[in-house]
């Protein structure tokens, strides 16, 4: 029937991209496409997950040249629940900005969110290294212009430090590239996979491309551009790069390790899983020093990246979906934050942590909201980063890498310091503060619907890790 | 969808949903949310009873979700957790009706009583869980649902008592999932089953057990407040009475016990336990907590404080009772269980009353207080009794099975441990009931409120006299054929080997 | 060690010539300048490597080096501007010194 | 033929040192504007290397985008920069005197730490390089069997529009993107040039139409020989920053819609095309073996057109003042948020 012979794949890049057109070319009606473009985008993904469900993993040859000229597009388990969550954020984040911009910013706001998130399906689906380096620049370029939408000095000094390291990023990539080109005569990544071999081109290329994307996922040594752009952005901005623009690289990084490099490769793998706990252990400590709210939550996701590379040096296809599983809770739960956080400061006129108690008691919603967030963020029982944290925990074990487990422990009551370091403001006797900015019930719904999503994700955990499996992106593993 | 797999899940609901409701309430709905309290807490006694009605002749209610692949989360209503949810059920519903009291016209009721419902829906469901990562979902969302309650009155004492209980609370969950994790890797199943399920596992993983085993206790002793972990307590006496009294006399401290009792019992089975060696140690830590609660208790002038001393001490006589390895000391444990949760909660109830109506913190304050307030008094009496272990009264029975189990199991040291104990009971006990008595009443009261012709409001006496009564009851009909003692055997012939 | 390789190594040369100026460099103008040498470095690289093949040179790399330069010209476009609005904002032409790590 | 190669490799060899040192004065050149113009000779130089690499497609496309309208754009952003810093205080200078002054013996062994790292790193590149196989095939035989499918004899083009299309189709994506985040930074303002002299006049109108037919004939010539969609669109941005340096503006009509029409369209045609190839059936940007001619024809006009008007636009900074539109009406009204 009609639903079926429809490519769904094509349509996720598509529409957005149209959506962005659109937007760019009518700027008085931009909110009204916005919405719509961001509701199509929605019911196409819901088809596309039928037909991955139906169907398995698809392959598609764009241009219907096949691999080793054109370029494929790939979805399987993994790809989906990117772009699952990228939908669901990105509805809701639609929604809030609604709300949040003021007609002269929206007009800029609405193309660059649509050409960011063409960016971010475009990359989900791409089976092509050179193709996702043309999409990794057109995320990193619409990030950064989306970060200096907020235009304060600090923001726009944050956006120009992120797009440099975007650039250095991204050239890093291209010359791995280069290397892996010419030592295969191919930029495709299942053809790649069958023709890898261990020369020292591939080494080389490993660690540039590895090198190159650490630093746009900013793991622990390479983070220090995360916080400023994060928490100077405005908050949907800041709610969109922490939950899935950062994800993306860490993306392409899983895809390669999982398929392209499986090497054995012991040491490497090691050394990763050691920056991962340093993200943890450095994150925890300096978000529990910060006095301004969005700052903290920033440096909670330099926190919480650092547990997706703990799933490395586990390399069992459990610890992979654990990983996973916090990816997309921690998405959800990271973007109701920054919300939140938003609502407050627009209420409040201001984001110190320690002056928060007078707000926080005016907007109950938006601070449970917060709260359950703050729930998932800890991994506590029942919601996703429980779930996450409880396969990764158990990989840990099963593989005898007790360290990790401490590691895990470690960052989970970090967490519960600073989350509730926040949380506790709520319960003060703080007389009524003047009217500071009005937060529409909407947006304060928004932040409270993501981070219930984020806790229901810990209660129907059993169909995700039934997604995730189509395709089985995760059996190759990384040869231990 | 048979009525028997839903039924646990609706007694999780009686309390889930008006809770929920609840906090939508704005602060004036004071009727609807009277209302929405007692219907809760009355359909929620209706459905035990009916679930004990059903076990009895042959019923079994388990609901079973799917959570992860391996592992489900299972809601079950065996013989223990009927024990427990009884217990919590009955003192929720009288609870509920002394905090409506106590928090008249007090700010952000709503959100106190919302949370107030989650906490006993995570208490019932901590109760009911089928196997080790349900209970452990419940433990920690226990935990997250008292953190508002401690801190319920905004002072920096309750901020200050809100993060030391987190940070033992948290660190403890902590190690109890780590436990957890562990015991599935290695055992592949986390269902509760009797006699414990690791029965294969002993001798190739002993030395992992044996770490499990000391991180389960570990993650559980937190709550049950023993001796290294129990300093959340005291301070956590800060919050509003109806606080002190479920949750810290009930609730999060019964949850801890309950919690070792499971581990204890149908995790790893009382004789592997023993096999393992890892009983005698716990019942040495029991020992030290019972006697160390006690002398702390003695030094307390702060009436709450000396009342939570006394709960780190008496809680422990549960974990006693189950790490002496014999019958009689496990129904003794498992009786104390409910009849420490009435005693104690009697004793807050009078606690508060003082605190409310007549403004008496201070032991000190409280000469001749039994004239002024006769009935609040009596309850005390009553329970303060019943705690030293006096023959007709709850606490004597459970005494009594703890000393049969100790010289059946040829421990004869704990006898000692219990008669020092019943002594140190007396001896911060008595002097409060002398003082109240005996004493002439000097000067006026300190903030005194007058409610007419009664001593104080309804609300706030009947739930106290209630309880004392059943202290009377359970230690009179103590061979009766519904009472606490009748199902601890029933439990215990299940534990152990025919 | 013919001229595709003599190329590709001139281009790794410009690579770290870039990379070294663009982590000593404060002024912003002089680091979009390294990135822009960098760039041009990368695809020296690309492209001479592809001059191995016997007759005509393999056209895959040179497609992609085209994409690449309007790829370089965007990225640095949005850097001149970006840099511009700061300098008005913020009065330096350089990046607010590094938050506390 | 033995001194063929001889003087060849004497050329190749000139022409690599020529290039790293180009590449050094420019950066580590204490004037901004000398580096600039050092920047533009490299640029052209690497032209130069892409004709010896025998890719005559990105020579062009070097020259005209690399080498010129990015020099245009550093010069334009340092005119700026300096009338800017005029006022505040001497920006430039001050920072080479600064790092005179406290030279810190610091700062000199995170240099020498630096130095010794990337050595490293180029000699393991160095390396790596070297030990890639003399000869390979790569795909050159898989373009020419299936170029004649693919409506035009360039190679480069061929793989440009039609195998790799969806590459080239996310890269104009990237150009709009550029220029939106650029629109983004600063509401528009009436920029008023400096009256131009009589010789840019004079010049602009002799150049324009010829830079105009220029762009034409690479954009015909693409198809069989080196040229093409971006050479062409580059050459017209040319024309356009000529036009816009003496002071001409496209008229108030033409600054609304019309220009983000024009902007556009290039984007729009590749998306349209795209999405009719699914819907006759076949596969996104699959076009039919007897019309690819035609279509790629068809999007290399519309890209052309667009990359000069976004390239111009990029090179002129703000969005042009629309005529009093409600739009701008209301801007000038909303509260910055």
């Amino acid at each position: 029937m009609l639903m079926q012979n429809i490519p769904w794949l094509v349509m996720m890049i598509v529409l957005p991209l149209v959506g962005a057109m659109f937007c760019f070319l009518f700027p008085q009606r931009v909110k009204l496409l916005g919405l719509i473009t961001a509701l199509v985008i929605v019911v196409s993904v819901t088809a596309l997950a039928s037909q991955v469900v139906e169907q398995g993993a698809l392959r598609y040859a764009v241009g219907g040249w096949g691999a080793p000229l054109g370029i494929n597009l790939y979805v399987d388990g993994l790809s989906l629940l990117m772009l699952l969550v990228t939908a669901l954020v990105g509805l809701a984040i639609s929604v809030y900005s609604i709300a949040y911009f003021n007609q002269e910013k929206s007009q800029h706001f609405w193309p660059l969110w649509m050409l960011l998130w063409t960016a971010l399906n475009a990359l989900f689906l791409s089976a092509d290294l050179f193709n996702l380096y043309v999409t990794l620049e057109l995320l990193g370029l619409s990030a950064v212009a989306l970060v200096a939408l907020a235009g304060g000095a600090n923001a726009l000094g944050a956006a120009m430090r992120y797009l440099f390291v975007s650039l250095l990023g991204s050239l890093f990539y291209l010359l791995a590239l280069a290397l892996l080109y010419h030592s295969f005569a191919t930029v495709d990544i299942a053809i790649l996979a069958q023709r890898i071999e261990a020369t020292p081109a591939v080494w080389a290329a490993m660690a540039l491309m590895t090198a190159g994307l650490l630093l746009k996922t900013a793991l622990f040594p390479l983070h220090f551009w995360l916080p400023p752009a994060h928490a100077n952005a405005p908050a949907p901005v800041s709610a969109l790069l922490s939950a899935l623009v950062v994800k993306a690289s860490f993306y392409i990084l899983l895809r390669l390790w999982l398929e392209v490099f499986p090497l054995p490769n012991a040491a490497l793998v090691q050394f990763l899983g050691l920056l991962g706990s340093g993200a943890v252990l450095w994150g925890g400590v300096q978000a529990l020093r910060q006095t301004r709210l969005k700052m903290l939550i920033a440096y909670s996701t330099v926190a919480q990246l650092g547990y997706l590379f703990i799933a490395f040096p586990l390399a069992t296809s459990m610890a992979w979906k654990g990983a996973l599983y916090l990816l997309i809770s921690h998405a959800l739960a990271k973007s109701s934050m920054f919300l939140a956080a938003g609502n407050l400061q627009l209420f409040g006129g201001h984001d110190r942590i320690t002056h928060l108690d007078r707000v926080a008691q005016r907007l109950p919603l938006t601070l449970a909201a917060f709260a359950l967030a703050g729930v998932s963020i800890m991994g506590l029982p029942p919601s996703g980063g429980f779930v996450g944290k409880w396969l990764l925990l158990d990989a840990a074990l099963r593989t005898g890498q007790w360290w990790w487990a401490v590691i895990l422990i470690l960052g989970s009551l970090l967490a519960a310091a600073y989350i509730f370091k926040v949380i506790g403001h709520a319960f003060t006797q703080a007389e009524v503060p003047h009217e500071e900015g009005e937060v529409s019930r909407m947006m304060e719904w928004v932040a409270f619907v993501l981070a219930l999503a984020a806790i229901v994700l810990g209660l129907i955990a059993s169909w995700p890790l039934a997604l995730m499996d189509i395709g089985t992106p995760f059996n190759s593993g990384v040869a231990q | 969808m048979n009525w028997d797999a839903m039924l646990p899940l609706f007694i999780l609901a009686s309390s889930l949903v008006p809770g929920l409701i609840i906090f939508t309430l704005p602060e004036e709905a004071v009727r609807t949310r009277v209302t929405l309290n007692m219907t809760g807490a009355l359909i929620k006694v209706a459905l035990v009873g009916f679930v004990i009605w059903g076990v009895l002749n042959g019923h079994h209610y388990e609901t079973r979700l799917p959570f992860l692949p391996g592992l489900d989360l299972v809601l079950r209503a065996d013989a223990l957790s009927i024990l427990f949810i009884t217990l919590s059920t009955v003192l929720w519903l009288v609870t509920t009706i002394y905090a409506i009291g106590y928090l008249e016209n007090s700010p952000h009721r709503s959100r106190f009583f919302g949370f107030f419902s989650l906490c006993v829906t995570a208490t019932i469901g901590v109760a009911l869980a089928g196997n080790l990562i349900t209970f452990v979902l419940f433990y920690e969302l226990l935990t997250l649902a008292a953190y508002p309650l401690i801190v319920h009155r905004g002072t920096e004492e309750s901020h200050r008592a809100g993060r030391t209980y987190l940070i033992y609370t948290i660190t403890g969950g902590a190690l109890l999932l780590v436990g957890t994790v562990w015991l599935y890797g290695l055992a592949g199943s986390l269902e509760f089953t009797h006699r414990g399920f690791i029965s294969e596992l002993v001798e190739s993983h002993r030395s992992a057990l044996i770490i499990i085993f000391t991180l389960l206790i570990a993650g559980l002793g937190v709550k049950a407040a023993l001796v290294p972990f129990h300093g959340w307590l005291p301070q956590a006496m800060v919050a509003p009475a109806p606080v002190s009294a479920l949750l810290h006399a009930v609730a999060v401290v019964k949850a801890g016990a309950f919690g070792i009792v499971r581990v204890v019992y149908d995790v790893y089975g009382i004789e592997f336990a023993a096999g393992l060696g890892v009983t005698l140690p716990l019942a040495i830590l029991a020992a030290v907590t019972i006697i160390y609660g006690s002398l702390r208790a003695l030094m307390q002038d702060d009436l709450k404080r000396r009342l939570a001393f006394s709960t780190v001490s008496q809680i422990s006589y549960i974990i006693l009772g189950v790490a002496i390895v014999g019958p009689m000391a496990t129904i003794g444990g498992l009786v104390h269980l409910v009849h420490q949760g009435v005693m104690k909660i009697t004793l807050f109830f009078c606690a508060g009353n003082l605190a409310e109506t007549l403004g008496i913190h201070k032991i000190s304050e409280m000469d001749g207080v039994g004239r002024r307030m006769p009935w609040t008094m009596a309850a005390f009496t009553i329970a303060a009794f019943g705690m030293i272990g006096a023959p007709p009264l709850a606490g004597f029975v459970s005494k009594w099975y703890l000393g049969l189990g100790a010289l059946e199991a040829g421990q004869d040291w704990v006898i000692f441990v219990l008669i020092g104990s019943s002594l140190l009971n007396a001896a911060y006990f008595l002097p409060v009931l002398h003082s109240a008595w005996f004493k002439k009443p000097m000067g006026n009261w300190p903030a005194e409120r007058s409610f007419g012709r009664m001593e104080t409001a309804l609300t706030l006496l009947v739930p106290p006299v209630i309880t004392a009564c059943l202290v009377l009851l359970l230690g009179l009909l103590a061979s009766a054929p519904f009472s606490a003692l009748q199902w601890a055997q029933f439990i215990t012939t299940l534990e152990y080997a025919p | 060690m013919n001229i595709a390789f003599f190329y590709a190594l001139t281009g790794i040369g410009l690579f770290t010539l870039g990379l070294y100026a663009l982590i000593k460099h404060k002024h912003l103008l002089r680091k979009i300048l390294a990135i822009n040498v960098m760039g041009s470095g990368v695809l020296l690289v690309l492209v001479a490597l592809a001059a191995r093949t016997q007759n005509t040179p393999d056209p895959v790399p040179h497609a992609m080096v085209i994409t690449g330069i309007v790829v370089a010209i965007s990225a640095t476009a949005l850097a001149l501007a970006l840099m511009l609005r700061l300098c008005e904002t913020s009065g330096r032409a350089e990046l607010p010194d590094e938050p506390m790590e | 033929m033995e001194a063929l190669t001889l003087l060849s490799w004497g050329f190749d060899v000139t022409l690599g040192g020529t290039l790293m040192w180009l590449a050094w004065r420019t950066l580590a050149s204490e004037d901004l504007f000398k580096g600039i113009v050092l920047f533009i000779a490299f640029g052209l130089l690497m032209a130069l290397a892409w004709v010896r690499l025998d890719a005559p497609d990105i020579a062009l496309a070097e020259a005209a985008i690399g080498a010129g309208l990015t020099g245009a754009l550093l010069l334009a952003a340092l005119a700026k920069l300096e009338s800017g810093s005029k006022e505040s205080q001497p920006l430039q200078e001050s920072t080479i005197t600064k790092a005179m002054v406290n030279k810190s013996d610091k700062q000199i062994l995170f240099r020498l730490l630096l130095v010794i790292l990337l050595s490293v790193f180029v000699a393991g590149l160095v390396y790596v390089v070297l030990s890639l196989p003399l000869q390979t095939i790569g795909l050159s035989e898989t373009v020419a069997e299936n170029l004649d499918a693919s409506g035009v004899s360039n190679p480069v083009t061929a793989v440009l529009l039609n195998f790799r299309a969806y590459d080239t189709l996310l890269e104009l994506a990237v150009l709009l993107l550029a220029l939106l985040g650029i629109w983004s930074l600063r509401s528009p303002s009436e920029r008023n040039e400096s009256a131009s002299g009589k010789v840019l006049d004079m010049l602009t109108r002799l150049l324009v139409p010829l830079l105009i037919l220029v762009s034409g004939y690479l954009l015909w010539v693409g198809g069989h020989a080196p040229g093409g969609a971006f050479q062409a669109g580059s050459v017209l941005a040319a024309a356009g920053v000529l036009l816009l340096l003496t002071g001409w503006r496209p008229g108030v009509r033409f600054a609304g819609l019309a220009l983000r029409f024009a902007l556009v369209m290039g984007l729009a045609v590749f998306v349209i095309v795209a999405v009719v190839m699914v819907l006759l059936g076949g596969r996104l940007l699959e076009f039919p073996l007897s019309f690819a001619g035609n279509f790629i024809l068809l999007i290399e006009a519309a890209a052309t057109l667009s990359i000069g008007i976004t390239l111009a636009a990029l090179f002129f900074g703000t969005r042009p003042k629309p005529a009093q539109s409600s739009a701008s009406r209301e801007e000038s009204g909303a509260q910055e948020r």
